[in-house]
């Protein structure tokens, strides 16, 4: 991956410092409401957005809101000051910084908002930044490839989260997350299973959850600032984020709590065997974040005290600690140009700082007293011995804490304290903009397990008390909480996760041969593309054919089929011809003008066309003229008369008709011929069989001479009464002379194939 | 006053193109036309000031009272899309300084370019169902011109298309009008609704409203009838695919959301629920046809079908919500998918093509292009909160109003698919190093054609951001829109007049009693 | 008469279908006058026909006197003759210049905006 | 058809024509007649013409170029509608002034606003068919 870092380039930078700035500043301005909340429970912002669709630019800061807040800005922070060092140099470091600037306000939007419209545009704006983000490098294919399947899959999660939510506005008729919460659950409605299910896609694609948890490995194309970001605090816990917030709304019912149990443990146990089996260090904590992520999701199952807690603490835990291993890696793969696990060792004595921080992350990750991991852990244990479906949760639980104490040693410690590896650059220390991030999280990580009354009075009961939607009774924070099954289960997992630790090089190839058997659902992703650009271009050759006939048949085709089953469906009443009253001269008319229009379908000779149009022309005209409109008579006539010249005129520059393509046989199109003839034929017929309402008509007999003066009412009406319609006309005429006059004469410069291509003709000669 | 506030909007248009054609030979015509643009926005303006205090306004030409003479009428639909139409004009007219070659200057491109949007503004001004027809006509001869008007080889082959598909579709429009009055005896839009009410055989009404379901269909490139669309809005020059990809399709839309909620009420059960699926389908088979071209346009062309379908779900739905959608739909594309045109020709400069295969490095070198892309791009693939979301919002929410889960499901879908077709363009045009190594950089086009280019890109952009983020008064209007759509009451009343609101009795012979005045003013009775 | 009219509007149209299913656009414009005169035959039928009375007021009269031809489909009728010819025209300029330059009247063989290869 | 007495004919026959479709064009409103029909006939009378003389002989005896003579009429069109502004009726509205009276009646003769918009479709239609004949004959 290229990420040019050059080490002399200056990266202070008004871009960069401004987004630190003020993202500090707001970091601040949420940390003034840590006492407040606690105290009054939530604090309310509201504006009037759209009020016709019950809309609001609504907020609403409560203890699950605050905590988010203060990870977002807080960690924020830290990572864009890592990224204004990390990118020093890069070209588009400025973009870079509006991106991940824009990204962390969008954020914070979306767990500020109260309204499920606005949290959703919020949602939909972190989705768009996340993908500008995570195709940062985008000359690099890989990385165009990979944005877009972060964002097809998080934006068809989001439709689906769409769907969902305008469910509960309508069936609940308030979109505002705090009415909706205090309402209590709804698991009542029947419109509770689709609405769950709905929010679910939405959420589990956000926080990939298996199996649509491919994407998120993919994401690590961004620059690893990203990655800290995307993964720590934020987007991926943005679906966490949500169904914490609807926890009191949508939970209370089997269904969450299987569906939540099941995808959570899953994801969390498969995704630690998938960090195993990685050698890329991003890539270990990439699955990892997934193995978090399920982890939350599980205790989000529950109801009871001390599920929701454990989710609330491990989710602060994890956003310190991964948020600091990811700013590691970085900061390692800057100094050393590698990632490589079984590469990177001994690197403690060259990169003290950072080794200390790593080793503070490690240990929290991996759960060791006095840390909040520690703490997180117990509390987690103590909350899967109360919820339902016990055994199972406790198993997945364990193996998953197990396996994630096998890979903090992998991460944190081997690099840096295990045998010294052959690296493709000398190490130093990181630049002191970069290790400050890891440094803080680690030592607030380390701070909070040994005060956690601090951590659980200001952050995590008003969390859980959020989450609950009731006041949290709180006193489940404690580092030691005596001899006791939890304790018993960590211990257990410590032991478990040395033993894996140690043969973990060992894992890791049985691993590869299993994935190497499982079905790749990444690849199978391209085949779904590739399918629907396929089916795509099936459908054009089929639709789209290129063809006019085609296209006419089709045309001709809808407007029978239209029409036809219109008749079928709905009574329109016989046909009767009455021919009485219709004497020889009409006849001889009518076969004038059938013989002209089979002689112009039949022939193959142009000057045999010419004469057949002329005759259904003439035939028309007469028509006209007994039936009493001399005007249109004349004008039929002469506009005959002119069509023929022209069309003479036109017609022996021309080929012969069927030049090389007599089509003598079209049964098909005859049928549809007959079948459009015959069914506008029968329409006329109907509505002429019925009486006519002549009053526009005995108005214009009677105000043509009186009121407009004019004799001849055709003509009346033309300039008079309807004068629009003519000025339209005229239009139509002059319009059309202009554009046959620069088809005609305005065509390029032409020799046989002399053709300048189009878009170089069209510069302008300045 | 009113009046002449009704005919503005159209009467500007006209003595712009009579003007501009008369100075074509010089560098005036394009000025000309530029202020004939502006003046016309005012106008169109100013009836919106008309229609909002008012309501619904009408104005009886040649001064007969309806349904005798001609009356042009506006209601906050047709008012709307008047504005928005001068608007694109005005976009184009600037656009136009830039792109069109002083070739095709003075084969009368200006003049045509005037005649199609005072055509445009006609169909959406007029009360008369004939008069319709000259307006589609006056539009559809001068998209002919325009369309070939330069005349390379490929605009010839797109030009066949276009012209056979949209002549035949003007005749059965022309034959159902035909019938549609020798059945009520009237053309008056707001006569017909009580005169088409009272007629015996309502099922040959319904046959007659097919007809007119097809011929509109055709211009509004619904499926399967949108086949000249595609075939042809690539090959023009890119003012003038952006006015055709906004403005054309819409006159269809707008057509059949006018007949098919005043006139064609009888058999909602039957039109509306067909309708349902052809937009579904519209939808659907426009978004996946995107899905297999590599060309900017063809991309972009494809999916003004697949919007077309939303905007005629909305009408098909025939819910307060869903018409509103509609028809805020109808105002958001025309903004957006002109703009994506117009970038789509900027794009040609800097880049060389229009081939996604041949082009790249935009957001390297062209920053500003790219953010103007974006805007309008993902506006259309109802990213929020930009305009195209509230408008899929409102369809979607209709749906499930409905209880169709079908239905917002393939609202949604294709919502998705779009995503996927900007995003190729985005990656291919933008992200993508340029395969010949270019670095595409503003400044390899000279000022005096990039400015021009680039203002109108960026009002538009400008325009869709806002709706998007201040929605409140486009929605209400939007709403109060689809009020009137779905009781014309008010529409009925501005044209007949007082008393003709209600069903208008069955045809009788008294009803020829004249009941309009006199042109007393100046001639009186001899 | 309107039923004779009719079965000639059926017919018209019938031809004019079927020449415009053609491969050769000369065809396709020959259906196009066929089908412009069967909808002009359209409105005009649809006015109901009236023999041997054109819409003329006599002089010295204020109305016509008795049952004359009805006036309007006749103007609707003159107006889309015009327009008729209007398009007509313009499409058989787009026609010769189209086999001026493409070589063909084959409406098969005109591909070069859709071309076979396009992504398909 | 480069005959003389061809040409020597024509140009007989098109001065009657080219009279009766003026001719034509002032009787229309009171019978068979007016703008259409008598533009339609004067076109008539040019494109014989040309077809005996050639196109670039009949246009110099049209004096001014077809598409001008359209447009403008277009223009003539337009203002007939647009005067009945400073009459303060409605667009097209037909405006009339009788000259040495007060009605149809007592007035010799009319100077009408209906007849000048006639005059104008005259003139577009006469214009535009003969821009579209000599442009077919031409490149024909």
């Amino acid at each position: 991956m290229a990420e040019p870092s050059d080490p002399n380039a200056p990266w202070v930078n008004p871009a960069g410092m401004i987004t630190v700035a003020i993202t500090a500043a707001l970091f601040i301005f949420f940390a003034r409401y840590l006492p407040v909340v606690p105290v009054e429970g939530a604090v309310p912002f509201v504006w009037d957005w759209i009020p016709s669709l019950d809309i609001r630019m609504s907020f609403w800061l409560d203890g699950l809101s605050l905590m988010f807040a203060l990870l977002i800005t807080g960690i924020g922070a830290l990572v864009m000051l890592y990224a204004a060092r990390y990118l020093a140099g890069h070209p588009q470091y400025n973009r870079f910084a509006l991106y991940l600037f824009s990204f962390m306000l969008s954020m914070l939007g979306l767990v500020l908002a109260d309204n499920l419209i606005t949290l959703f545009v919020f949602w939909e704006l972190t989705t768009f930044t996340s993908y500008l983000l995570i195709g940062f490098s985008h000359t690099d294919p890989k990385s165009r490839r990979n944005a877009l399947q972060a964002l097809l899959l998080t934006a068809a999660g989001g439709l689906a989260l769409l769907a969902g939510f305008i469910l509960i506005g309508i069936t609940q008729g308030t979109f505002e997350l705090s009415q909706l919460n205090a309402a209590g659950t709804m698991a009542e409605h029947p419109a509770y299973l689709g609405i769950l299910i709905l929010v679910l896609i939405g959420a589990f694609t956000k926080s990939a959850q298996v199996p649509l948890h491919f994407w998120l490995p993919n994401a690590m194309a961004a620059p690893t600032p990203v990655s800290a970001y995307l993964h720590s605090a934020t987007m991926v816990k943005a679906g966490v984020y949500l169904l914490a917030r609807m926890h009191p709304s949508l939970s209370g019912s089997d269904v969450w709590v299987w569906v939540l149990t099941l995808f959570g443990a899953t994801t969390a146990v498969f995704a630690s065997f998938m960090a195993v089996r990685q050698t890329d260090l991003k890539q270990t904590l990439a699955y990892t974040t997934l193995m978090a992520l399920g982890t939350l999701v599980l205790f989000l199952a529950g109801s009871t005290g001390y599920a929701i807690t454990a989710a609330m603490t491990f989710l602060l835990v994890h956003s310190l600690y991964k948020a600091g291993l990811f700013l590691v890696i970085g900061i390692v793969d800057h100094e050393t140009g590698t990632r490589d696990a079984n590469v990177l060792g001994g690197l403690a004595r060259a990169m003290p700082i950072t080794a200390a921080a790593a080793a503070l992350s490690g240990l929290a990750m991996a759960g060791i007293p006095p840390f909040l991991g520690f703490i997180a852990k117990e509390v987690a244990y103590a909350g899967a011995l109360e919820m339902a479906l016990t055994v199972f949760v406790v198993v997945m639980a364990f193996a998953a804490f197990a396996l994630m104490f096998a890979v903090a040693l992998i991460v944190a410690w081997k690099p840096f304290f295990g045998p010294q590896g052959d690296l493709p650059r000398t190490p130093h220390e990181g630049p002191w903009a970069m290790v400050l991030g890891p440094a803080t999280l680690a030592v607030l990580g380390l701070l909070f397990g040994l005060m956690p009354g601090v951590a659980a009075y200001y952050l995590i009961e008003p969390a859980v008390a959020a989450v609950m939607g009731a006041p949290d009774t709180g006193g489940r924070l404690k580092l030691w909480a005596g001899f006791n099954l939890p304790l018993l289960l960590s211990l257990l997992t410590f032991a478990a996760g040395y033993l894996l630790y140690r043969f973990h090089l060992d894992l890791r190839e049985r691993l590869a041969r299993i994935e190497a058997r499982a079905p790749d659902l990444d690849a199978g992703w391209d085949r779904l593309l590739d399918a629907f650009v396929a089916f795509a271009k099936g459908q054009t050759r089929v639709i789209q054919t290129g063809v006019l006939r085609h296209y006419m048949f089709a045309t001709f085709a809808v407007l029978a089929v239209a029409m036809l089953a219109t008749m079928l469906l709905r009574p329109v009443g016989g046909v009767s011809l009455a021919f009485d009253g219709i004497g020889f001269m009409e006849w001889g008319i009518a076969a004038l003008i059938a013989a002209g229009t089979v002689l112009v379908i039949l022939t193959s000779s142009r000057i045999a066309a010419l004469v057949g149009l002329g005759v259904v022309g003439i035939g028309v005209a007469l028509i006209f003229i007994v039936y009493s409109a001399p005007d249109v008579a004349i004008t039929q006539l002469l506009v005959e008369l002119l069509v023929v010249v022209l069309l003479a005129v036109a017609l022996l520059k021309m080929p012969y008709l069927d030049a090389g393509n007599r089509q003598t046989h079209r049964p098909f199109d005859a049928a549809l011929a007959v079948l459009v003839g015959g069914l506008t034929a029968w329409v006329l017929l109907r509505v002429t069989d019925a009486p006519f309402d002549r009053r526009l008509t005995d108005f214009f007999e009677g105000a043509s001479w009186t009121e407009a003066f004019g004799r001849n009412i055709v003509n009346v009406i033309l300039v008079d009464f309807r004068t629009l319609d003519t000025f339209g006309e005229i239009a139509v005429v002059i319009v059309a002379a202009l554009g046959a006059f620069a088809l005609l004469k305005g065509g390029l410069k032409r020799g046989p194939e002399g053709e300048t291509a189009p878009h170089a003709e069209k510069e302008r000669k300045e | 006053m009113i009046s002449w506030l009704l005919v503005m909007p159209i009467a500007i248009p006209f003595a712009t193109a009579v003007i501009a054609w008369l100075a074509r030979m010089g560098p005036a015509g394009r000025w000309i036309s530029l202020f004939g643009s502006v003046l016309s926005l005012v106008a169109s303006l100013a009836l919106l000031m008309a229609v909002l205090e008012n309501g619904v306004v009408a104005a009886q030409m040649s001064n007969w009272d309806a349904p005798f003479g001609i009356t042009l009428v506006a209601d906050y639909l047709g008012v709307v899309m008047v504005v928005i139409t001068a608007i694109t004009g005005l976009a184009t007219a600037i656009y136009a300084l830039g792109e069109i070659p002083e070739r095709m200057e003075k084969l009368g491109y200006h003049a045509l370019f005037q005649t199609l949007i005072a055509g445009v503004t006609g169909a959406f001004l007029t009360g008369d169902l004939f008069n319709l027809y000259v307006w589609f006509e006056v539009m559809l001869i001068s998209s002919f011109g325009l369309l070939v008007l330069g005349g390379s080889r490929e605009q010839l082959d797109a030009g066949i298309k276009y012209v056979a598909l949209n002549l035949v579709s003007t005749l059965v429009f022309l034959s159902g009008i035909g019938l549609l009055y020798g059945m009520t005896g009237t053309l008056n839009m707001a006569d017909l609704r009580g005169a088409v009410a009272a007629v015996e055989n309502q099922g040959l009404v319904t046959v007659v409203a097919m007809m007119f379901l097809v011929g509109f269909g055709v211009k509004a490139a619904v499926f399967p009838l949108f086949f000249w669309l595609p075939a042809s809005y690539h090959t023009p020059s890119f003012a003038v695919s952006a006015v055709f990809a906004g403005l054309l399709t819409k006159v269809g839309v707008y057509a059949m959301m006018r007949m098919f909620t005043l006139v064609f009420t009888g058999d909602i059960g039957f039109t509306h629920e067909l309708l349902i699926w052809v937009s579904l389908l519209t939808m659907f088979t426009g978004v996946v046809g995107a899905a297999a071209q590599m060309d900017f346009r063809k991309i972009l062309s494809f999916h003004i079908i697949s919007q077309i379908g939303y905007m005629t779900l909305g009408l098909a739905l025939y819910t307060p919500l869903a018409l509103m959608g509609g028809v805020f739909y109808l105002v958001h594309h025309i903004i957006v998918k002109a703009n994506l045109f117009l970038v789509s020709g900027m794009a040609n400069k800097l880049a060389g093509s229009t081939d996604l295969n041949r082009i790249g490095g935009l957001y390297k070198s062209s920053p500003f292009l790219a953010v103007l892309f974006v805007v309008p791009a993902f506006s259309l693939a109802g990213f929020p909160p930009l305009s195209g979301f509230w408008a899929k919002y409102l369809i979607v929410k209709a749906s499930i109003e409905l209880e169709m889960w079908f239905v917002a499901f393939v609202s949604l879908l294709v919502g998705l698919l779009t995503i996927y077709s900007m995003t190729k363009i985005w990656g291919m045009a933008f992200w993508k190093p340029h395969p010949d190594g270019i670095e595409p950089t503003p400044d390899r086009v000279p000022a005096s054609v990039r400015l021009p280019m680039m203002i109108p890109i960026v009002g538009l952009a400008v325009m869709t951001v806002v709706i998007g983020f201040f929605p409140e008064p486009f929605v209400q209007f939007a709403r109060v829109s689809a009020e009137q759509l779905l009781d014309p009451g008010a529409y009925v009343t501005a044209v007949l007049g007082e008393g003709a609101a209600a069903p208008a009795e069955p045809a009788a012979a008294t009803d020829a009693e004249p009941v309009t005045e006199p042109a007393s003013e100046t001639g009186g009775q001899p | 008469m309107e039923a004779l009219t009719a079965l000639i509007v059926g017919l018209l149209v019938a031809g004019s279908v079927y020449l415009m299913l053609a491969r050769s656009f000369m065809r396709f414009l020959f259906g196009l006058i066929l089908l412009s005169n069967a909808a002009n035959l359209v409105i005009f039928a649809s006015g109901r026909m009236t023999p041997g009375a054109p819409a003329l007021v006599p002089y010295g009269a204020d109305a016509p006197a008795g049952v004359v031809g009805n006036a309007l489909p006749q103007a609707l009728v003159l107006t889309a003759i015009v327009i008729g010819f209007g398009l007509l025209a313009f499409t058989l300029a787009l026609a010769f210049e189209a086999y001026r330059r493409l070589r063909t009247m084959d409406t098969d063989k005109m591909r070069l905006a859709e071309p076979k290869e396009d992504g398909k | 058809m480069n005959s003389i007495i061809f040409t020597a004919g024509a140009r007989i026959l098109v001065a009657l024509l080219f009279v009766f479709s003026l001719f034509m064009l002032l009787r229309g409103h009171h019978l068979p007649g007016g703008g259409f029909i008598g533009g339609l006939l004067g076109a008539v009378a040019f494109i014989v013409y040309s077809l005996a003389c050639g196109p670039a002989e009949a246009k110099a005896a049209l004096r001014a170029s077809p598409e001008g003579i359209a447009m403008v009429g277009l223009g003539i069109a337009l203002l007939a509608g647009l005067v009945s502004f400073v009459f303060g009726d409605p667009l097209f509205t037909g405006q009339w002034y009788w000259v040495g009276g007060d009605s149809y009646e007592t007035s010799i003769f009319s100077i009408n606003s209906v007849l000048v918009f006639d005059i104008g479709v005259y003139l577009v239609v006469l214009g535009g068919i003969l821009s579209l004949a000599f442009a077919f004959e031409e490149e024909t």
